[in-house]
């Protein structure tokens, strides 16, 4: 799954856009040869530094846009640029997303081992400094991924996506599955390390409340085309598309409700 | 649909193929010539030679490998080195043996295992689980061949259930013939049951902690009616893929007890045959049980659609 | 260090395992004995000692030609021990490379290295041991290498359907996206994960061994006499049933018992696993 | 004319006679009803038997091809020659009820027997015999079925009816090629067709199942007295017992002294007889060590015939010393069996003396099959170990022994029995000749060959005895194989049968069993 | 009172030391209330609604306290009896669509089988009143859904189908454990809609289980709020919401993700 598999690698107009996409289609064929498009030409950029915002339902073609960038899914046709190095994701489901037969300490130090050659002392050096950053104890190194909690494990995610400061961190619906005061925390962390390491982060949810408060910019996605796309803000308070209404109104947001 | 069966019989006949050729060649391996194997000690090389030739043998291997293949589709299976009667007849006439015997054995399995099983998952946890489960493992651990002396020794010779190689083909008596057979029967499904019983428990248990058996309680359904109209059907999935292996597998081992019972059926031919470098009811007899245990994946698979639903449309998990 | 293997210890004392232990440890001691020790020298003959009952001096009797049951039994559960031990290594071994391969890879070859286990899985042992035998001459390395082919494609299968379950996982996703090469994911991060799966079908596998090699003993392949293999002590009994029944009696026993031995482990296993 | 043709049958049937003694101790009593059943209404015979049989009859049911001894001693029963061999072993008037041969020993004229019908009703003519014989001599397409027959150069029937026979060179064991199977003119296929004149007629043949035979009212001899004889196929030797007790099978020949001892506690009889076959440790004597006549000395003195019988024959077997059975009385000596009796040191004497003190080793290759053989060479390996000589034992399959082995003589010793077909002197002498095409011992002696052809030149019958014993004492002398026994043949017969006959060579003659309780 | 709940108290005896999962929880519901049982994983909210519906596991468990309905304590209610609510005056919906129907029987055998277990009707009958409360659940084309599987509808659709199933017998009180969490937004929407028309048409009251606060607010009548096992507030949602007293309440409200459009 290398990321070598750009079929028309181009070149952006602007430096400071460090992922961008024109007509990306991708679609997969199931086992009697019935072919479904899953994007459908999408055209996109995400600026070095914002948090760009993802939102849809399920079906949309969230998830395989993500994975088009990180280079895990093939596209039929269309330009990608990728300008991130070794590009890091969360994910939604946290009992999945550790490796369960592993401590945590040596889930973390795994991109150490793999990209750097820093002798043990400095990676569980660099372990234990990261622990802290992202609010958990040292001693939870020492751990299995079944004795944490949800929210434990998804600050677990975070640290080791960051262990080598990656320039841009996708993050595939990472609270949907926490309660609402730990989805709170979690939120609350990943927005002061952003400020912090100020890496670039793809935010997908289905939730647009949470996205208000978090994203700096939003794009709506159907069936595998961006509808529309713009600030919060603004897009809240007049949403152009149909389907952006609709989102609005079942979330109960409506100009002045809460 | 039916491109997914016409991609899997063809991996089938491709799988056969490979099969075919792979005893054609081992025969090259193997020491021994049938046509020495039929003259015996008197044999002097004219004579195998001059028997060579009537047999074909003295024709390069490939060629003699594609002949056989083309005779194969056209379904003459040739006739066999030591008996010269068409290999298709000597196998027909046995056939109905290992037929029946691997048909009864299964059928004992399915009938005991399944009650059994559920019975087991029901209690389980308590002592009636852990002793069943006892019993279950020591079945499973003894060796068909064991239980057939033991059962002939104590059905044959102390209690005469039945005469000890007492066979009875099918041509005189069709019941003493099946009479005959369900001893051997049961030496074969004991093993097979405990083995069906452990599995069905398994699942039955993995299935009871699903969602849809708590949707089934909420609506009023008692223990039993729960475990038989709801948990049975998908508990039964892992069983299917067992049960389709263990018909190959006693298929395989039909070998070994028609050795214990003295039943002329196909394992008694393949062991014969091979002794006798028989190549042609070698190769038939292989083929037809690499067809069975072929068709067995196949009637597993379709089995697998008729329970679960969900596999019709993408491919087998 | 300590710590953590008390722990494990206590997570494993279920029923089961201590009892499959036991069982499986006697066996253990009894074929690693056997190789150096038996009571009496296994093929010296003693014509007055012929069919002789369980006595003090011979306590499983004696056989046809006067030979002391019970060391015949000890040299025959080190030979169906060894055998069935190296049968499974070579069957899961094997089995772990094809099965990870097709179920990690999956696609293409996924289709070739199945198919080619169909063919393993529909040839018949017996014809597969002839040729080794007719290769490499007859005698317990042969049977240890048909019998471990033979076993492959079991192992193959079930390693298969496990990689295809965790493949799908997200950990197997961001271990590559961290850099981790296929061989690194595959036994690295993927095959702990399955070893509960492995370890059980193991044991299941050696049970299989054990009444397989039985089997093929039984029809006069593999161990060559005098040398003792439970299995064909238990077919040339046969003619003695009357006269001198625990002449079966005894294998028989042995056989079931170790292979119970190894099925109440794995469950053992299995069972602390799921806990 | 005449007077020299009563002179030379005194002559054949007296050598016959001094062949005899090689029947079992206790010979059968004659049958108690007579051929007619007490209306004589013509014969029937009534009752059925099941006799078992270790190896099914699957090298074809052709009398002039078939090898295997095992379908031999049953189509003994469906086909006769013109003579045929007695419990005794001598040649016997069949299908011929007369013969004379010229005083030049050239020309044989056999007189057909009156009333001698065949399984389908025909009766035999002449041109039968001629069709018969002239296709054992054929070399039209290679070899002969029967190479000695290409000796005749005259065959026809003559005016009289009578069939007259001229050979090219006189052969005084061409009568016992006169026992090659008499088939109709008509049958070119007698693989499917199998129409003889024995006592017992051929029904069916279930492969690895059973063969059915039928006894045959018209028969002109003494007619079978069981109607119906089922031979069934019993795969494994091992649960032969069982079945037995169990009441399927009624007799089986040749079981072990232990199933024996078994069956015997049992509804059973057990007959003891000889198996008349030279069982021995075959030594490859082209196998470096083996080259050495003191090495294989040395093994013989190792080895003990005695314990062999002990363990392998219940102490039923003749102990041998050279390569012929006790059924060969003229030429069976006895005293030869003191030539190597047990002693240890001088094996490892010898042994030393030919540079392999305690460094012996070879394998010892079985045909599995074979019961008898495999525990034969499991008691010599233990014998040999005394001696310093280590053995192994290579248990192989009956084909591969054939092929690997028997002709392509790529071993280094085995265990097995060396019938004699025919029953003569010369088939188990001729075997060690050292340019002999069944030499698979690889004995090469040029005085063994030398005396063997000047046995075969004489014709002066106490000369060829005394340079065919001489023969074999060579062979004791140069230790040519390690002799062991020929072997004791146990057939368990249930308790109402009587009747069984034990014949010198490879023959079951069913004709002559008869129920006790039925009569 | 439809039913009473008093002093509820359930403790797990599976592991080395007793576990209390619900501790001394009292409350009412009323014909046609929707009550709203709120609260974070581990609070004890689907244990609670598990007991009312009579599903909690026979063993290993130790249940004090009373529920009364119809004058029955459904604790100690003997099976029987307990089965003859269950699926006719009690039904329950659950949270993962995907998972709650058999995946290899057949929907219109699903939603039928209350129907076989309470009432005796032919077979015909049984098909038509499934087909009829699968149209009141708005799915469009129930025959062809009748005949389908479970893995051929989507989420919502599924949803739909276990209200059906659930209402088929018109019980009196409908326990929904969070049966919108695993829907997309939309679809979200449309499931509470129905709740809501379904609670006014047929007057059947709702035990309606969540841990999402927002959506709690706009369609309950009164909310129990718990904590560990304890009910740490009770009473009309509109005042609860207004001012809330208790600390771990305001906690939750305010963990509500703002969205001032000024």
């Amino acid at each position: 799954m290398s990321l070598g598999s750009v079929k028309a690698s181009y070149i952006p107009d602007s430096p400071d856009i460090l992922v961008s996409g024109r007509e990306i289609t991708v679609s997969f064929s199931d086992r009697n040869e019935k072919r479904t498009t899953v994007l459908d030409g999408l055209d996109f950029d995400i600026y070095r530094g914002e948090i760009l915002g993802l939102a849809g339902e399920s079906g949309s073609g969230k998830s395989t846009l993500a994975k088009t960038i990180l280079g895990m899914v093939k596209y039929d046709s269309g330009r990608l640029y990728v300008g991130a190095d070794k590009p890091q994701m969360i994910f939604q489901d946290p009992y999945s997303s550790l490796n369960p037969a592993k401590k945590i300490s040596w889930i973390m130090q795994e991109p150490l081992r793999l990209g750097t050659n820093l002798d043990k002392n400095t990676r569980k050096q660099k372990v234990s400094e990261m622990l802290s950053s992202v609010g958990l104890s040292d001693e939870i190194g020492d751990h299995k991924p079944n004795e944490l909690s949800g929210g434990q494990r998804q600050r677990v995610c975070i640290g080791t996506a960051l262990m080598r400061n990656p320039e841009l961190l996708i993050a595939d619906e990472p609270v949907s599955a926490l309660d609402v005061t730990v989805q709170a925390q979690v939120l609350e962390l990943m927005k002061s390390l952003h400020k912090k390491h100020g890496f670039t982060m793809l935010f997908i949810s289905h939730d647009l409340r949470t996205m208000y408060n978090f994203c700096d910019r939003i794009m709506i996605l159907q069936k595998g085309k961006i509808v529309e796309s713009g600030k919060p803000d603004e897009m809240y308070r007049n949403p152009k598309a149909e389907y952006t209404k609709l989102l609005l109104e079942s979330a109960g947001i409506s100009s002045g409700a809460v | 649909m039916n491109n997914y069966y016409f991609k899997k019989i063809l991996s089938l006949l491709a799988t056969l193929l490979v099969i075919s050729f792979l005893v054609f060649s081992a025969f090259e391996i193997i020491p021994g010539d049938p046509a020495l194997s039929r003259l015996g000690t008197n044999a002097t090389p004219e004579r195998i030679a001059a028997l060579r030739a009537e047999m074909g043998l003295d024709k390069p291997f490939l060629f003699r490998y594609f002949l056989w293949v083309v005779e194969c589709v056209k379904g003459n299976f040739g006739t066999s080195y030591s008996y010269n009667v068409p290999v298709m007849s000597m196998i027909g006439e046995k056939l109905p043996i290992t037929i029946t015997l691997t048909l009864l054995s299964m059928s004992m399995t399915m009938i005991i295992s399944v009650p059994l099983g559920i019975a087991l998952a029901k209690y389980a946890h308590r002592t009636f689980d852990k002793v069943g489960f006892i019993a279950n493992q020591t079945i499973m651990s003894v060796p068909a061949f064991f239980l057939g002396i033991l059962f002939t020794y104590i059905f044959g010779l102390v209690l005469h259930w039945f005469k000890p190689g007492g066979y009875i083909s099918y041509k005189q008596s069709i019941p003493g013939f099946i009479g005959f057979l369900i001893v051997p029967a049961i030496a074969i499904a004991i093993p097979k049951c405990a083995m069906s019983i452990k599995l069905l428990r398994a699942a039955v248990l993995q299935e009871a902690d699903k969602d849809y058996v708590r949707t089934a309680y909420s609506r009023g359904n008692s223990t039993m009616q729960v475990m038989y109209r709801h948990v049975l059907k998908n508990a039964l999935i892992p069983l299917v893929t067992f049960w389709g292996m263990a018909v190959a597998d006693v298929i395989a081992g039909s070998i070994v007890i028609e050795q214990v019972f003295n039943i002329p059926g196909l394992g008694r031919v393949l062991l014969t045959s091979i002794s006798n470098r028989d190549y042609p009811v070698v190769e038939a007899v292989i083929l037809l049980i690499a067809v069975v245990v072929v068709l067995m994946d196949l009637v597993t698979d379709i089995l697998y659609r008729r329970i679960d639903p969900r596999v019709r449309r993408n491919e087998k998990g | 260090m300590l710590q953590s293997i008390r722990k494990t210890l206590k997570k494993y004392n279920n029923f089961f395992f201590n009892v499959g232990m036991i069982i499986t440890l006697v066996f253990f001691v009894l074929a690693v004995v056997g190789c150096f020790y038996t009571p009496y020298n296994t093929t010296e003959m003693n014509v007055a000692l012929k069919n002789s009952s369980p006595a003090l001096a011979h306590i499983f009797g004696c056989d046809n030609y006067g030979r002391d049951i019970f060391s015949r039994v000890m040299e025959g559960i080190r030979n169906t021990f060894f055998i069935s031990f190296f049968t499974v290594m070579i069957g899961s071994l094997a089995g772990i490379v094809i099965g990870a391969i097709s179920g990690y890879y999956g696609g293409k070859l996924d289709e070739i290295l199945m198919r080619i286990n169909d063919v393993m899985f529909a040839f018949p042992s017996v014809l597969l041991a002839l040729v080794i035998i007719s290769l490499f001459g007859s005698g317990t390395m042969v049977v240890t290498l048909a019998l471990g082919i033979a076993f492959i494609p079991s192992f193959a299968r079930i390693v298969r359907s496990e990689y295809k379950k965790q493949a799908a996982l997200d950990y197997v996703q961001s271990a590559k996206l961290m850099g981790a090469k296929d061989i690194r994911v595959i036994f690295v991060h993927i095959l702990p994960n399955i070893l509960p799966v492995l370890v059980s079908s193991v044991m299941i596998g050696f049970n299989n061994a054990v009444l397989a090699e039985a089997g093929l003993s039984y029809l006069g392949i593999g161990v060559q006499p005098p040398e003792a293999s439970l299995g064909r002590m238990l077919s040339e009994a046969q003619s003695y049933l009357f006269s001198a029944p625990w002449y079966a009696l005894f294998p028989g026993l042995a056989i079931v018992f170790m292979v119970l031995g190894f099925s109440m482990l794995a469950e053992g296993i299995s069972a602390a696993k799921s806990r | 004319m005449k007077k020299v043709r009563i002179f030379l049958t005194g002559l054949l049937m007296t050598m016959a006679v001094a062949l005899g003694g090689c029947t079992g101790d206790k010979t059968a009593e004659t049958p108690v009803s007579s051929a007619e059943n007490a209306d004589g209404s013509g014969y029937s015979a009534t009752g059925q038997i099941t006799i078992g049989i270790a190896q099914d009859l699957d090298d074809g049911l052709d009398p002039h091809k078939v090898d295997a001894a095992g379908t031999r001693e049953i189509l003994f029963n469906v086909y006769e020659g013109l003579v045929k061999y007695d419990v005794n072993g001598n040649l016997v008037p069949a299908v011929a009820s007369d013969y004379a041969i010229s005083t030049d020993g050239l020309t044989y004229t056999f007189t057909l027997r009156e009333g001698v019908l065949f399984h389908d009703g025909n009766a035999v003519t002449p041109d039968d015999v001629i069709y018969s014989l002239s296709r054992c001599a054929d070399t039209s397409n290679g070899e002969a079925l029967k190479p000695a027959l290409t000796n005749i150069s005259f065959l026809q029937a003559n005016d009289e009816g009578k069939v007259v026979i001229k050979l090219n060179e006189p052969d005084p064991d061409f009568l016992s090629y006169m026992t090659t199977a008499i088939i109709p003119a008509w049958n070119t296929d007698p693989e499917t067709n199998v129409v003889g004149t024995g006592p017992y007629k051929f029904v069916s043949h279930t492969p690895q199942e059973s063969v059915v035979l039928e006894a045959f009212d018209e028969y002109w001899g003494e007619k079978a007295h069981i109607k119906n004889v089922t031979l069934k196929v019993i795969a494994n030797p091992d649960s032969i017992v069982m079945e037995m007790m169990g009441g399927s099978v009624d007799m089986f020949c040749r079981v072990t002294d232990e199933q024996a001892k078994e069956l015997a506690t049992g509804d059973f009889n057990i007959e003891t007889g000889t198996m008349n076959l030279v069982q021995a440790l075959y030594l490859n004597n082209s196998y470096e060590p083996f080259q050495d006549e003191r090495v294989r000395q040395a093994i013989c003195y190792a080895i003990d015939p005695d314990e062999v019988m002990a363990y392998v024959s219940g102490g039923e077997g003749t102990e041998i010393a050279t390569a012929v059975f006790p059924a060969f009385g003229r030429y069976y000596d006895a005293s030869l069996n003191d030539n190597y009796n047990k002693d240890v040191e001088k094996a490892k004497e010898l042994l030393k003396e030919a540079g392999y003190e305690n460094s012996l080793e070879f394998s010892i290759t079985v045909p599995s099959n074979y019961q008898p053989h495999v525990a034969t060479a499991e008691v010599l390996v233990e014998q040999l170990k005394a001696a310093g000589i280590n053995a192994s034992i290579e248990l192989v399959d009956w084909d591969t022994w054939l092929s690997g082995t028997y002709s392509e003589r790529n071993y280094q010793a085995t265990v097995i029995g060396v019938d004699a077909n025919p029953l003569t002197a010369r088939a188990l002498l001729e075997r060690y000749r050292s340019d002999a095409g069944n030499n698979f011992m690889n004995y090469n002696n040029p005085d063994f060959d030398a005396k063997l052809d000047a046995a075969f030149a004489t014709y002066d019958d106490e000369e060829q005895t005394k340079l065919f014993k001489e023969c074999l004492s060579i062979l004791s002398e140069t230790a040519a194989s390690a002799y062991i026994q020929d072997l004791p043949c146990f057939v368990a017969v249930r308790k109402n049968v009587a009747g069984y006959k034990f014949y010198p060579l490879y023959a079951q003659d069913f004709a002559s069993l008869y129920f006790t309780d039925a009569q | 009172m439809l039913l009473e709940v008093k002093d509820l108290t359930i403790e797990f005896h599976d592991h080395d030391r007793p576990e209390t999962v619900v501790e001394n929880v009292s409350f009412s519901l009323d014909k046609g209330e929707i009550l709203g049982l709120v609260g974070e994983s581990g609070s004890g909210k689907s244990m609670t609604a598990m007991a009312i519906a009579g599903l909690l596991p026979r063993k290993k468990m130790k249940k004090s306290g009373e529920i009364i309905f119809e004058e029955k304590n459904l604790l100690t209610l003997p099976r029987n009896d307990l089965r003859g609510l269950q699926g006719d005056e009690i039904a329950v919906i659950f949270q993962e669509p995907m998972t709650a129907l058999n995946p290899t029987m057949r929907i219109g055998r699903q939603v039928e089988e209350a129907l076989l277990l309470h009432r005796n009707m032919t077979a015909q009958d049984r098909k038509n009143r499934a087909i009829k409360y699968l149209k009141a659940v708005e799915l469009d084309d129930a025959e062809r859904i009748y005949e389908s599987y479970p893995h051929e509808l989507s989420g919502g659709q599924r949803q739909r189908v276990m209200i059906a199933a659930a209402m088929i017998n018109r019980p009196k009180i409908l326990i929904a454990d969070e049966p919108t969490t695993a829907l997309d937004v939309t679809v979200q929407a449309q499931i509470i809609d129905l709740l809501q028309r379904t609670n006014k048409k047929l007057g059947v009251a709702i035990l309606f289980i969540s841990h999402d606060l927002s959506l709690i607010s706009r369609i309950t009548h009164n909310v129990i709020v718990m904590q560990n096992g304890h009910i740490v507030e009770q009473g009309n949602t509109d005042e609860i919401f207004a001012n809330p007293q208790n600390d771990y309440t305001k906690k939750l409200i305010a963990a509500i993700p703002k969205v001032e459009l000024n």
